[in-house]
């Protein structure tokens, strides 16, 4: 315990330190950076949540994302409203399509073997995706928003400030969920469902309601991200794939139950690859700063563990 | 060994072989008029793959509305290449030995052509080929092959293109300045091999260059690549990516101030909405077909026209125009040559001078590598009032370039 | 003839020592219990015997060699056989699969041999149905599974960790037996975990008591039993 | 009830004979079948191999990162160095298992989720070398073969897959019936356990993921012989580690038959399912995907063996 918190320090001093830096040299490699970290951690969140209770890794979480943001996509078409707006709606319709979801595939694979759940949401990924192109078809999509070109100038650097919604997104929902874990009963039998679930179930807590509670929440957290996504990005039927992967990714970094250490994750991987990216001629380069820096951390961890 | 045991077996056994026997069977009934048979291979979850093959069609329901071709029906076997070149290949396959199609038509993709060239060299069909850029296939195809008819522009006649364009474009408006470019491609072969092809094209100006991830292939963010392109201060700012990048980019570039005097896209087809965004006016883009050609081309007109009227909605790539093409050019060919046989349609296609859908009236020479090689030219278009204009080829001219490019 | 010593064998978890400074040995014949009360750091000990854990500090001697920093598949070919607290059959495994794997691997010996072995290794702890897999047996042909996992490794040195534990008194009186003979048949030094007194007094000729990860007590049950800190620590540990 | 454990000798004996009756089939059928067949044998040799490993509990996700590294070794080598396609095929998997090797030593101390999501990470970092080292990988445009195994001859090739599949098929089942599926089985089941009998965990796991990875590598080897060409997007594309894991899944874990028969069923479904359905075909095989886990989670094979449990024990 005493040690997890010296490396904490130690890897938030780091970051500020290297941020101070970046600040100084270039200061739109930590803007970037830091709005690309939101993003990351906004969509990992609710990965992490799900992995650290219910222990199921959902290769659909993307693809829930996506049919989140073609759902805000045709609420703002069809009624004329801001996708800000439609955060709202489409968080309460991804909570039921979660819960849905989880109640018709998921939960009934809860005893089988780890890697049955992971083909199972592959499968559950691939209707998704391939439902969404046969009514969408592939053809991007995205609403034209005038706020998201919102800049600031500071001396004669330029740079988009909306993406800032983020972070405070990824912030907002950290600040959530960490509410909902420890004050909420609710949340305080979720956290002990995750800690625990054959000691949760012989307190007498209903697990199964837990975990189906815990994933639509995380479903509609989705949701809302999906709704900010469309903002910032096009939307196609195959937009989410990438997310999983990435969301899987921070959330193995930050460790599996670790909600506040996502963030950490996510802007270590923001800054660096912002730091890669701004380099001439680096932008070949920076996904292996994202793959090499997974391996890193999950060495590192496995060599600490060991100690 | 129990009963039960050894009924499953049976099944299993009865499975397996009823399978190979119904997908080995099938199509050798064969009927009384024999039809004249297309073989398609598109990847039908991908709009371009998806109009292609549906143009396609519409050639095929107006050849059979007019009696057929030589008097014998003329039918379409259309198979998702579902963007695998092993699926690909296995199409190609199907198509030559279970279908026994007489033409092959169809393609988007290189990577999947790569695949299905070494199947599509085995039966030597005449081939007419929507799709594949990149020159690696062209050199996968090979020296001599007189069956194989590429419609698509190579990456290099694309390349060459836009420097006729440009230089064109320049002496004819002579405040259009376009001596420092600078290119934002996407990491993937389209977006390297569109880099490497401008830098050798280009190479008596001024250009740099630098890759961005596609949203298509997970990116999206785009503000390391306009901060050095700003940076760089050009007078022509191109940026080749997909579809899903466009307004995207567009928002970013605004969000960061960057407002060069030439904004080109260079996606192989724009977002349906993307002219009804603001940030669209002005934007210049490269482009084999817009459905404003229309208002220039009666060809294009008539193909347009029928296409809404079959399917309820407007061709949105280039590859609608080119599936038509690739079925009613060899359709022409068949009728000049009164036959289906192999040598002597490929005689009648090279002598075609066929009226495209797009545009331009094409016939097929060699070009570095193959002997037959339909289009060439790109055109250079620009978004003006949500529309996508022509502004050269002057030929087939539809508005003034706009500049400089302004917000 | 062999002995098993420790010498001032420690390791510790974050802060806490779960085995400190602990001196025993065992020779071939010899049956020693290790008692005390949950948390005593008897089962750690045993790991760190076994190579689940490398000590802190202190060395462990198999006869003159220090296998202190030697890997536990290692240790387990040079004779130091253990079974678990809480059993841990390897179910993809039969019975008889389960038994020969010692022979294979700690032995190195080849399939054959290794099955015939094992067939007669499990004759001799009247275990039968040995193509059964391990959820279908019951506790008692577990715990010879068990022993005979142990017994395949060809041990100098054995460790019974609870292995008593969940039989019933008639059970516990044929596994009671089977140990003695085997550990006088093959001259083995054995170490016992038992929390049952009445087995410790049946079985071992000597114990050791640990709490807190120290010995507090070492001699002939009886005398051990007496012991004034040897009481307390059961009291204070709640047994 | 324990499904792992595999007592029954008849039903290895009968998945065989249908297993060789059904890669026979194709020789009496047309090129379309055979080239079916090679896909799916492609896909049967990249499940067989990744069973072979989760035989020791260790879930890889970097199959698609040593076919890739395969199929580029086997056409470097054959441009370069000029290896005719056999040679090439073996260089390949001698490069993917010597890689395999060296990161072992280190990938190889982690365990489930983080071993997983490890191999995955290799495996895209394998593609942006590629990717990026354009002098000799020809970058994102890629490379081709200059000359086909058996000039692309359709029988030919399709024997020499029938051949590649035989010879992994007969691996597996070594690694099946040798004191390795003791090693493994035991690690898989409990790792103290099997220290604690003597076995060498950090070995048998470097054996079963080198030997893996090495049959990936030839498996991507073999398919650059048979469509003569190599790009980073399609020699390394996800779906040879997604689609080897369902099929595997589908017919069972833990055996060699179960790899062989999901894989030949979805491998033609998939086939089957576009030629009927052009549009969403894809939509039905993802459905098909989770009824099978949800009704058949032991797979075939497994759902085989308890069938033939409670028909045996009703005689």
């Amino acid at each position: 315990m005493n040690k997890k918190k010296i490396y904490t320090i130690a890897g938030i001093s780091a970051a500020l330190i290297l941020s101070v830096i970046l600040l100084i040299i270039r200061p739109t490699i930590l803007v970037y950076g830091i709005q690309r970290a939101g993003i990351y951690a906004a969509i990992a969140l609710p990965m992490a949540l799900v992995l650290g209770i219910v222990h199921i890794v959902n290769l659909a979480h993307g693809e829930m994302m996506m049919v989140a943001a073609y759902l805000s996509y045709f609420i703002c078409t069809t009624f004329g409203i801001d996708p800000l707006v439609a955060a709202i709606p489409t968080g309460i319709i991804m909570f039921f399509l979660g819960l849905i979801i989880f109640k018709t595939s998921i939960a009934h694979t809860l005893e089988a073997p780890e890697l049955n759940q992971l083909i199972l949401t592959f499968g559950v990924a691939m209707v998704l995706s391939q439902s969404v192109n046969l009514i969408a078809t592939s053809q991007p999509r995205k609403i034209s928003l005038d706020y998201v070109s919102a800049s600031a100038t500071i001396g004669d650097v330029s740079f988009g400030i909306y993406d800032f919604i983020f972070p405070v997104l990824a912030a907002l929902f950290l600040a959530v969920l960490i509410y909902f874990l420890k004050k909420t009963r609710l949340g305080k039998a979720a956290s002990a469902v995750g800690q625990n679930p054959r000691g949760a179930r012989i307190v007498g807590i209903n697990v199964d309601l837990t975990y189906t509670i815990i994933f639509s929440l995380a479903s509609m957290i989705i949701g809302v991200f999906g709704s900010f996504f469309i903002t910032k990005f096009s939307i196609f039927p195959a937009v989410g794939g990438t997310f999983t992967m990435k969301s899987f990714a921070l959330v193995a970094m930050a460790g599996i139950g670790n909600l506040p250490m996502v963030i950490g994750a996510s802007l270590v991987l923001g800054l660096a690859e912002s730091l890669v990216m701004s380099v001439p001629h680096g932008a070949g380069w920076s996904p292996m700063i994202f793959f090499g820096l997974i391996i890193i951390v999950i060495l590192s961890r496995s060599f600490r563990s060991k100690q | 060994m129990s009963k039960k045991l050894s009924a499953l077996t049976m099944m299993l056994i009865v499975l397996f072989s009823s399978v190979f026997f119904l997908t080995s069977c099938k199509g050798k009934e064969e009927k009384p008029a024999e039809p004249i048979k297309f073989g398609g291979i598109w990847p039908l979850g991908d709009i371009t793959g998806d109009q292609a093959a549906k143009a396609a069609q519409l050639v095929v329901d107006e050849l059979n509305a007019n009696g057929g071709l030589m008097g014998r029906p003329v039918e379409l076997i259309v198979i998702d290449s579902e963007l695998n070149p092993e699926k690909g290949a296995a199409a190609v396959e199907r198509l030559a030995t279970v279908e026994k199609v007489d033409f092959f038509v169809g393609g988007m993709s290189s990577g999947v052509h790569l695949g299905q060239i070494p199947a599509l060299k085995k039966y030597k069909k005449v081939t007419m080929w929507t799709g594949a850029a990149s020159s690696t296939a062209e050199t996968a195809v090979g020296e001599g092959q007189d069956w194989y008819f590429h419609l698509h522009p190579w990456d290099y006649n694309q390349g060459n293109s836009y420097v006729e364009g440009w230089d064109d474009i320049a002496a004819k408006f002579s405040n259009i300045s376009i001596d420092r470019w600078f290119l934002a491609y996407e990491e993937g072969p389209f977006g390297s091999a569109s880099f490497a092809a401008t830098q050798t094209l280009f190479s008596d100006m001024e250009i740099d260059g630098e890759a961005f991830q596609s949203a298509a292939l997970g990116g999206g963010d785009y503000t390391a690549v306009l901060q050095r392109a700003k940076d760089y201060n050009p007078d022509v700012f191109i940026w080749a990516g997909y579809a899903a990048d466009a307004l995207p980019i567009m928002e970013q570039a605004k969000a960061v101030n960057f407002t060069p005097p030439l904004f080109i896209g260079a996606p192989p087809g724009w977002p349906s909405d993307f002219g009804d965004s603001a940030l669209a006016e002005n934007v210049t883009l490269y482009g084999m077909w817009a459905p404003s050609i229309s208002k220039v081309s009666a060809v294009s007109k008539k193909f347009q026209d029928a296409y809404e009227a079959k399917y309820g909605e407007t061709p949105a790539t280039y590859f609608a125009p080119l599936g038509y093409t690739s079925i009613e050019i060899i359709a022409k060919a068949v009728e000049a040559a009164g036959s289906v046989e192999t040598e002597a349609v490929i005689k009648a296609l090279k002598a075609i001078q066929y009226e495209s859908p797009l545009g331009e009236t094409i016939s097929f020479s060699p070009s570095n590598v193959i002997s037959n090689q339909g289009f060439r030219n790109q055109k250079i278009l620009q978004w003006q009032n949500g529309n996508q204009e022509v502004i050269w080829p002057f030929e087939f001219a539809t508005a003034e370039p706009a500049y400089p490019f302004t917000r | 003839m062999s002995e098993l010593r420790t010498e001032n064998l420690t390791i510790s978890f974050g802060g806490l020592t779960a085995t400190d400074n602990v001196n025993f040995n065992i020779k071939s014949g010899e049956i020693v219990g290790i008692i005390g009360p949950n948390g005593a750091g008897k089962t750690t000990l045993i790991n760190l015997i076994a190579g689940i854990y490398y000590p802190t500090s202190g060395k462990i001697w198999l006869d003159d060699k220090d296998i202190s920093q030697i890997p536990a598949h290692e240790r387990s070919a040079l004779g130091i056989g253990r079974t678990f607290q809480l059993i841990h059959p390897l179910e993809g495994l039969t019975v008889l699969q389960n038994v020969m794997t010692g022979f294979l691997f700690a032995q190195k010996m080849g399939l054959k041999q290794a099955r015939e072995e094992a067939r007669k290794l499990c004759r001799t702890l009247e275990l039968t149905g040995l193509d059964r897999a391990t959820g279908e047996i019951n506790i008692l042909e577990t715990k010879k599974m068990e022993i005979a996992k142990a017994l395949a490794t060809n041990p100098k040195v054995m460790f019974l960790d609870e292995v008593m534990a969940g039989l019933n008194s008639t059970e516990t009186l044929e596994a009671i037996d089977i140990v003695k003979q085997i550990a006088a048949e093959r001259n083995l030094a054995v170490g016992v975990v038992e929390h049952v007194m009445g087995v410790i007094t049946k079985l071992t000729h000597s114990v050791i008591v640990l709490d807190t990860g120290r010995i507090i007590a070492a001699g002939p049950y009886e005398d051990v039993a007496q012991n004034e800190r040897v009481k307390s620590a059961y009291l204070g540990g709640g047994v | 009830m324990n499904s792992t454990v595999q007592k029954n000798k008849t039903w290895p004996v009968i998945f065989g004979i249908l297993g060789v009756i059904v890669m026979i089939l194709p020789f009496f059928s047309g090129p379309y079948i055979q080239s079916i067949g090679r896909t799916v044998i492609t896909y049967m040799i990249l499940a067989i191999s990744w069973d072979m490993l989760i035989r020791s509990g260790q879930l890889s996700f970097g199959l698609a990162g040593f076919f890739g590294l395969g199929s580029y070794a086997a056409v470097l080598s054959a441009v370069n160095l000029h290896f005719n396609p056999f040679i090439s095929i073996v260089f390949a998997a001698l490069v993917a298992g010597l890689i395999a090797f060296l990161v072992g030593a280190v990938v190889l101390r982690l365990r489930g989720m983080y071993f997983a999501i490890t191999t995955l990470a290799l495996g895209e970092i394998f593609r942006i070398i590629i990717h990026n080292w354009t002098s000799l990988t020809g970058g994102p445009n890629g490379k081709l073969l200059p000359k086909l195994a058996f000039d692309g001859a359709s029988i030919p090739t399709y024997a020499m897959m029938v051949l590649f599949a035989l010879i992994i098929i007969a691996l597996s089942e070594y690694f099946k019936r040798s004191r390795i599926h003791y090693a493994l089985t035991a690690i898989r089941d409990n790792e103290i356990v099997a220290k604690s009998s003597g076995i060498n965990i950090y070995k048998y796991l470097l054996i079963a993921f080198t030997v893996t990875a090495a049959i990936q590598g030839a498996a991507g080897a073999g398919f650059a012989q048979l469509y003569g060409f190599v790009t980073p997007e399609s020699s390394f594309n996800a779906n040879y580690t997604l689609i080897p894991l369902a099929m595997t899944l589908l017919g069972g874990m833990y055996s060699t038959w179960g790899p062989v028969i999901g894989a030949v069923l979805l491998g033609v479904l998939g086939e089957f399912l576009k030629l009927y359905i052009p549009y969403g075909h894809l939509v039905v095989y993802g459905i098909i995907i989770i009824l099978v886990l949800l009704f058949m989670p032991w797979g075939i094979v497994g759902m085989a063996g308890r069938l033939l449990k409670k028909g045996e024990s009703h005689e």
